[in-house]
């Protein structure tokens, strides 16, 4: 199936008009000696119905979807409205490119105008843009923005930072002169704030935390943002559980200076890890060193709203190299579903998500906890996941719950060698109760 | 005297206690004192809070104030805004894909895991490149991790070097990927054919310099014919090529960047293999290495073992990773359908149809408007306002007006080096009926601007708004909503 | 001087040779000679060719060119146009339900049958009825159907009868559907409240008259308090009382039909129930009985046996099948939903919520507009022309007028005995802001027939087309394209 | 989850704006004695993830999509483009309701008229409306409009016409004085022409057959036309199967006066039965008593193209009881879908289906005409459906090939009780060689 939409008819008329007789005269400026003289080895072409069949059959190789599932970690199995679904696949939204023609594209403008303003609301910041790439590089931008603010060449990543965001930071920072130091955490599952203390100095430009934290706790924002200022740095904090900030208070009102992470959560797909959303907000006199696309209201010559993207002179197309950032496409689309989703649920709506995650995971808590052979990891408040030390090593425990139709959770050893035999439990408000206790039930049945 | 409904912010019409959303009652015996000394807060200041009805409208009536390429043709140069098929759409998002983990253990994601090695695969072969890597979230994201491994490649060599060589004509995603990448750009002068000036390019090519960084076909829609004396040159001074594949839809089935001296390049799948752009992303910028790069590549690499898809993370070399997980994954499947769908056949006919679009356009444009550089063009040409600057018309007051004739304006913001660029990519998916629509608007506004410039000056008149102040909009930032007070 | 884009009939881009779906190749030896001796034609003349591209734009353009209510509020009287939840779009196309065939044994569709069962019983508490069909494809079969009900019983009593008594403030429907079932009617003169009058009922109800057709509340708006007492009156003569019930919006919790006097009653679900009307149905026009009319029912009539769902077709006295298979399924599927949703209190708030914003728009309009009957409204108000007519303006300048304002105009058809109608039903879905902008438009559209009649007698100005010339349409019918000779 | 849009304030002041306390007020004009004194006994409110929850459970139990099934009979398995689906569940198409305002409704309009061109191209036939409600209501408005041309009050219908069909037009005609007389059917499957031109007179106002009949067997549409019109009768063909036209011959050309039928092939779900969507061409002559709504062309004040919905006064709304039909709402959406369906097959495409259709079916007649213990049982020839007589009762053979997961046909007893052990047996494009191939294998095994 071709989705050419000229007749053969066309075809000869539009190449006559060229006064060429083929489609390979045109390409006569291209050196013979590197023309591809073959057909490429692709499978041949198929058919809707044939493509439907084959992908549908890609599909069912995954055994993951015929189990029940605690996996979180960062993607966040939530409840998405239909209404999303189906107003971010309009045609409207979907095939237009980013609105370099603010007059034919106020729909997506004006979309992304409350974007911002719902991140604003939902962070406690003044400023917002547009999306970023996913929680991971959008961490590293705010890091690479906390040295062009600070210019300070060394940024303290907590632990309890999920690893592969730490990870990409350590990439993105690796050529040019920054360093990346690791803070420790207590038994509390929270970073352990004597240690911060030691290593934050006057050339630290960031405490990078993440609240909730990879272990599902709940971090003292306020605390660790005074530290970070008591030495003039920065404090950025990451959320990689959007939905948490429906319940937790802002950490913009807790001093973070930076608020960046991953909006997943509201109503994109888990998706094998993407497309995702960063997201990325921060205070007012940092606006000149954001990065990525803004929107802005303004004015047309009737003296009407409108909406346009916004000090460009930040971006690559009008900066070039000394660019905030080289990002260009970024995740309109996600965006999109993120902002239909938030004013979905609305301000209650938001609010009981969060508070029905976190009792689910307090239940879910207690009831593995209850379990012989099981313990509650760390002693710190969680959200909507928490860490359990197990009496079994972790993969012989997984494979057993596995073999019951239950993946039970993220085994930790890989990513924290000392968290031998741990593994990180999500329960969202996806999960029943009977859910809950069948995996206690299995657990019993997998330790004893 | 008609009054036109003006769309509010969500925020204007929310109104206390509505809700468009509710969730089953809590099915857990409640826990008293939740998160007992959490800063926990009252409520979302502002939030909004309406009806599902008002939600449906609100972004119903939004999304008509759209232009998209499924209303027509959207000739936005270097975007390649060719339509996305439905059924990709709908197979992305089958919920055996939309509902697995990234952090599930890989015996329970091997269809997802296929979806990644067969994608990998099939660029290899239409790119002639060794390895591909998923991994990059957009273009801009391929070309900061192609230079990444251009450096650890060089490093491994032994010297990182200093300069990154970039055309003038080049994509400002180009030096601003280098300079993250810790190195400074060169730019190289474009010669009267509008292709890199192999005298200026031996001039400036020294073993201070990691690399060049090409666009082939470029951003004026020409192919840089001397790709191979051009990969020579910065091969033999120890050099590496990267070329940004934007523009790959010109070459498919044609001409492969492997086979002109490419050592690394990123294609984006949101153009060349038809993923929508969705206002602005998702998109998806895989790079392509070729043997020497591939132990460099961003972890996990897709392996295969005993007839399993396994996450290879032993990769000693590793510029580490780019990004959370394995990459806009349900782009990637889009991708996928798309050459599953055309074939052999059909991916050759992308380019093929292109470049006959771009030139049937040209072709008829030809003297109405002014082309700097009359080199054959690609999959795109690139005009200038340079005939229309004697009436005081400029090639955004041609955009705007093109509003007025029911069709997308073309690329003006680049390239530089073409003052008052019309950057017109057409296509291979548009029907001659379309071409035509935009070439009689086209001719009819060169026409315009003769005899009645201040139609132009004044457009659009028919769009939701008229021209916006940009400049006011920069100048006092209003970049989110708040309560009047 | 503004070029705009009309939408082409498809026919006028086909092209020979373009395709916009392939099939794939055949997977079994061809058969030589096939269908040998049947007439097969040579091609299908004038059939469309376009690509996928083609068509898309096609529909995505011509669907803009039309006003919905996911666009705006839609006050059509009569046809309850409220909001229809995405969900239940979704979930009534679920594969289970897609794929499962009407000749399939019982026990292979269980769940569809239960998705019939489960509504008829949620149909029959709601009406107050002993059983329900929802055969009918709509309210006009629905009506059909009934009255071949009230047939069929009469008959069993020994004597089909003549007439059917219907008010002259009926829906077409009525009078046509009572037609088909072999009966004359008798139009019921309504009493100055806009009411059925009792005399008037009294003199013309005699033993030849099988039934009295009513719509209640009836089509302008009104509660027909009396109702018990026409049952009475109809009962004492041997007649019996189907019900129209396309205006049960504003009953639902409210009370019940089966508790008034009625014996068959119809129900749009595409109305009531909140399934979309999709630009002219398809709806549903289930119909409610009572136990005397259970042994006509069309079949199949759904059964249980042993907590099994039986399709029972033994039943001697049945009017027989009004429709192949069981009804429009998907309809159904979502009007369940829309109760398992709505649950015994959000089924009440229908009622009172459609009566609220009917009234607030009633008592906002009045005075601006006639109103021949001021009795009470319940769900819908019906307006009149004549205030305006002093200006040589109608309902129709009235009506083409609001479609500048942006919303659509209100039922001007009927009721017959109100001249220049203009019938107004908001229902429950609508916000006060929607409520409000419809307000001030029908208050800037009486102000501008005094100062402005023009403005609205060469209404609308803001659409795709001005007024249509309807008289030409039908005087010299073009119902068809055909190929330019 | 209510769908109201009014909060509690709006709710407030609306009453006293009304004056009144409480909405209860606002019906004061029902009698207190027949108001509803208590809530109605109504499962609890769900939430949306409840309610897709309960549905998608009640969708399990649907065991049939869980078998192979080679089940036709007027409802058909076919390709369905995903552009149908995307374009006809766009909410300016799903949520307008009839075109009573043409100035707002150009969308609907022209479809419509599209619509109704592309039946008449498919019928041979020079007008058609804009849709019935399925094929049997269809047939039975078919057989009134017969009478009222005609004035004659007898009606013939084949019973090689679909069961169902039969049943509804007598339901129709039963109390206006018009008779339904059966006309047999041969042993090559088609209406016995002798028995025909024996019930055929003066009083015939129609012969009513379906090509392909309800056998899978092509009528002799010419033969049966010309039959008709040697009485002055009307030819009245029934198309069940509309694929079937894009390799036959068209009807109207055949003779048939009035084509109607199912359009359901045409890119509308099987669905369990509905929504389908009737349609009906006619001869010019016939105009004035077509049932159902028509769209004609017309123009707007300054002269530009526009469409209607014309002739109405044929319709309930303005002729009452003298109406051509009662009418009213029709399948709108449905057609809509058959539309786009149409034109994204187009001439090629519509042509390529019907022609595997008859392939595969005439691969799976020979091939399990090559079973032992089955036979074709009727000479004629056929498009995508073949009755086979067993060997065995139908009851176990069917029994015997559910247990191998396969619904093999629908058995003809019931509505024929002279092919007892005979089913019907249907074969569409989404049928491949393989499935065909294990339906042999597993008749085989059931038989032997
Ligand atoms: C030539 C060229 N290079 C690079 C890019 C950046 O790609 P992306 O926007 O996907 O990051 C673009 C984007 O338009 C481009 O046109
Ligand atoms: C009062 C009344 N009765 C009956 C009908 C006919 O219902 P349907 O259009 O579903 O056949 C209508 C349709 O609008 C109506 O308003």
């Amino acid at each position: 199936m071709s989705y050419l939409s000229l007749s053969d008819k066309d075809k000869k008329e539009m190449l006559a008009a060229l006064g060429v007789g083929s489609t390979d005269d045109l390409f006569c400026c291209i050196p013979d000696a590197v023309r591809l003289k073959r057909e490429l080895k692709l499978p041949a072409a198929q058919s809707e119905l044939e493509l439907v069949r084959t992908i549908e059959e890609i599909g069912r190789k995954n055994a993951y979807s015929r189990h029940l599932s605690f996996l979180g970690g960062g993607a966040y199995d939530h409840f998405i409205p239909t209404v999303v679904d189906y107003l971010s696949s309009r045609g409207e939204f979907v095939s237009p490119y980013t609105p370099y023609q603010p007059e034919v594209s106020q729909g997506t403008l004006q979309v992304v105008f409350e974007f911002q303003t719902l991140i604003c609301q939902l962070t406690g910041l003044d400023i917002a843009n547009a999306s970023l790439y996913e929680g991971a590089t959008a961490t590293a931008e705010a890091v690479l923005m906390a040295q062009r603010i600070t210019t300070r060449n060394k940024v303290l990543l907590a632990r309890t930072l999920h690893p592969q965001y730490r990870e990409v930071v350590r990439t993105y920072i690796k050529n040019i002169g920054l360093e990346a130091v690791d803070v420790p955490y207590g038994p509390d599952g929270r970073v352990d704030k004597d240690a911060l203390g030691r290593t934050l100095d006057e050339s630290t430009a960031a405490v990078v935390f993440q609240s909730p934290n990879f272990f599902g706790v709940v971090e003292d924002v306020q605390a660790l943002s005074d530290a970070a200022h008591g030495r003039k740095a920065l404090s950025v904090a990451i959320v990689a559980e959007a939905v948490s900030l429906g319940l937790l208070e802002s950490p913009g009102r807790l001093g973070a200076d930076i608020v960046t992470g991953e909006g997943q959560s509201l109503g994109v797909p888990v998706s094998f890890g993407g497309p995702y959303l960063g997201f990325m907000a921060c205070k007012k006199e940092f606006l000149r060193q954001m990065p990525g696309r803004i929107a802005g209201q303004t004015m047309d010559k009737e003296g009407r709203r409108g909406f346009v993207l916004t000090l460009s002179t930040r971006e690559q197309h009008i900066r070039r190299e000394r660019a905030t950032s080289n990002i260009c496409t970024n995740q309109g689309l996600c965006a999109l579903r993120a902002t239909i989703f938030m004013e979905t649920l609305g301000k209650q709506g938001l609010k009981e998500l969060a508070w029905q995650n976190a009792q689910k995971a307090a239940y879910a808590a207690d009831r593995l906890g209850s379990v012989p052979g099981v313990r509650k990891k760390f002693s710190g408040p969680v959200f909507n996941e928490f860490v359990v030390e197990l009496a079994k090593p972790w993969p012989a425990v997984d494979i057993g719950l596995r073999g019951k139709g239950i993946i039970g959770g993220y085994g930790l050893e890989s990513a924290y060698p000392e968290l031998k035999s741990c593994a990180l439990v999500c329960v969202t408000e996806m999960k029943t109760k009977d859910q809950i206790d069948r995996l206690a039930q299995a657990l019993q049945e997998v330790l004893s | 005297m008609i009054k036109e409904i003006r769309e509010p912010l969500i925020f204007e019409i929310s109104e206390a206690g509505k809700r468009a959303a509710e969730l089953p009652a809590l099915d857990v015996p409640k826990t008293k004192n939740l998160l007992a000394g959490v800063a926990l807060r009252r409520e979302i200041e502002g939030f909004p809070e309406v009806s599902e009805t008002e939600v449906t409208r609100h972004f119903t009536r939004l999304s008509q104030k759209n232009y998209c390429v499924d209303l027509g043709l959207y000739p936005l140069g270097s975007c390649t805004m060719k339509y996305n098929p439905k059924v990709n759409e709908r197979l992305s998002g089958l919920p055996d894909f939309a509902v697995s983990h990234p952090l599930a253990s890989e015996e329970l994601v091997q269809g997802s895991l296929e979806v990644l090695k067969r994608l990998e695969t099939y660029l290899c072969e239409i790119a002639g490149m060794d390895a591909f890597s998923l991994h990059p979230a957009a273009g801009a994201h391929g070309e900061l991790t192609g230079m990444m491994l251009i450096r650890a490649a060089l490093e491994a060599r032994g010297d990182a070097r200093k300069y990154v060589l970039i055309p003038d004509s080049a994509h400002g995603t180009n030096p601003s990927s280098a300079h993250i990448c810790g190195y400074s750009v060169k730019e190289v002068k474009s010669n009267e054919k509008g292709t890199i000036d192999i005298e200026a390019l031996e001039a400036v090519m020294t073993d201070e310099v990691a690399a060049l960084m090409v666009t082939n076909p470029n951003t004026l829609g020409v192919f840089e014919s001397d790709i191979c004396r051009v990969a020579e040159i910065i091969h033999a001074k120890g050099g590496l090529v990267y070329m940004d594949g934007a523009n790959m839809n010109a070459l498919t089935g044609i001409v492969r960047p492997g086979d002109m001296g490419i050592d690394v390049l990123h294609i984006n799948l949101h153009k060349t293999f038809s993923t929508p752009h969705g206002g602005g992303g998702p998109g998806s910028g895989p790079v392509g290495v070729k043997k020497e790069l591939v132990p460099y590549l961003p972890v996990p690499v897709i392996g295969e073992k005993g007839g399993r898809f396994v996450l290879d993370f032993d990769r000693p070399a590793t510029i580490g990773r780019v990004r959370s997980y394995f990459g806009n994954f349900s782009v990637i499947v889009r991708a996928l359908c798309y050459i599953l769908t055309l074939g052999p056949k059909g991916v050759r006919e992308i380019a093929e149809f292109a470049v006959l679009n771009a030139n049937y356009i040209r072709k008829n444009l030809e003297g109405e408007y002014h082309l700097k550089y009359t080199t054959p063009s690609m999959h795109e040409c690139v005009f200038s306002d340079k005939i229309q600057k004697e009436f005081g018309v400029t090639n955004l007051d041609i955009a705007k007006r093109l509003i007025d004739y029911g069709i997308h304006p073309p690329t003006m913001s680049f390239p530089l080096i073409v003052h008052g660029a019309l950057m017109i990519e057409p296509t291979e998916t548009e029907s001659r009926r379309d071409l035509d629509l935009f070439i009689d608007a086209m001719k009819a506004i060169a026409r315009e601007a003769k005899e009645n410039p201040e139609i132009l000056r004044s457009a659009p008149h028919v769009a939701y708004v008229s021209r916006l102040d940009e400049v006011a909009a920069a100048k006092f930032p209003v970049l989110r909503w708040e309560k009047k007070s």
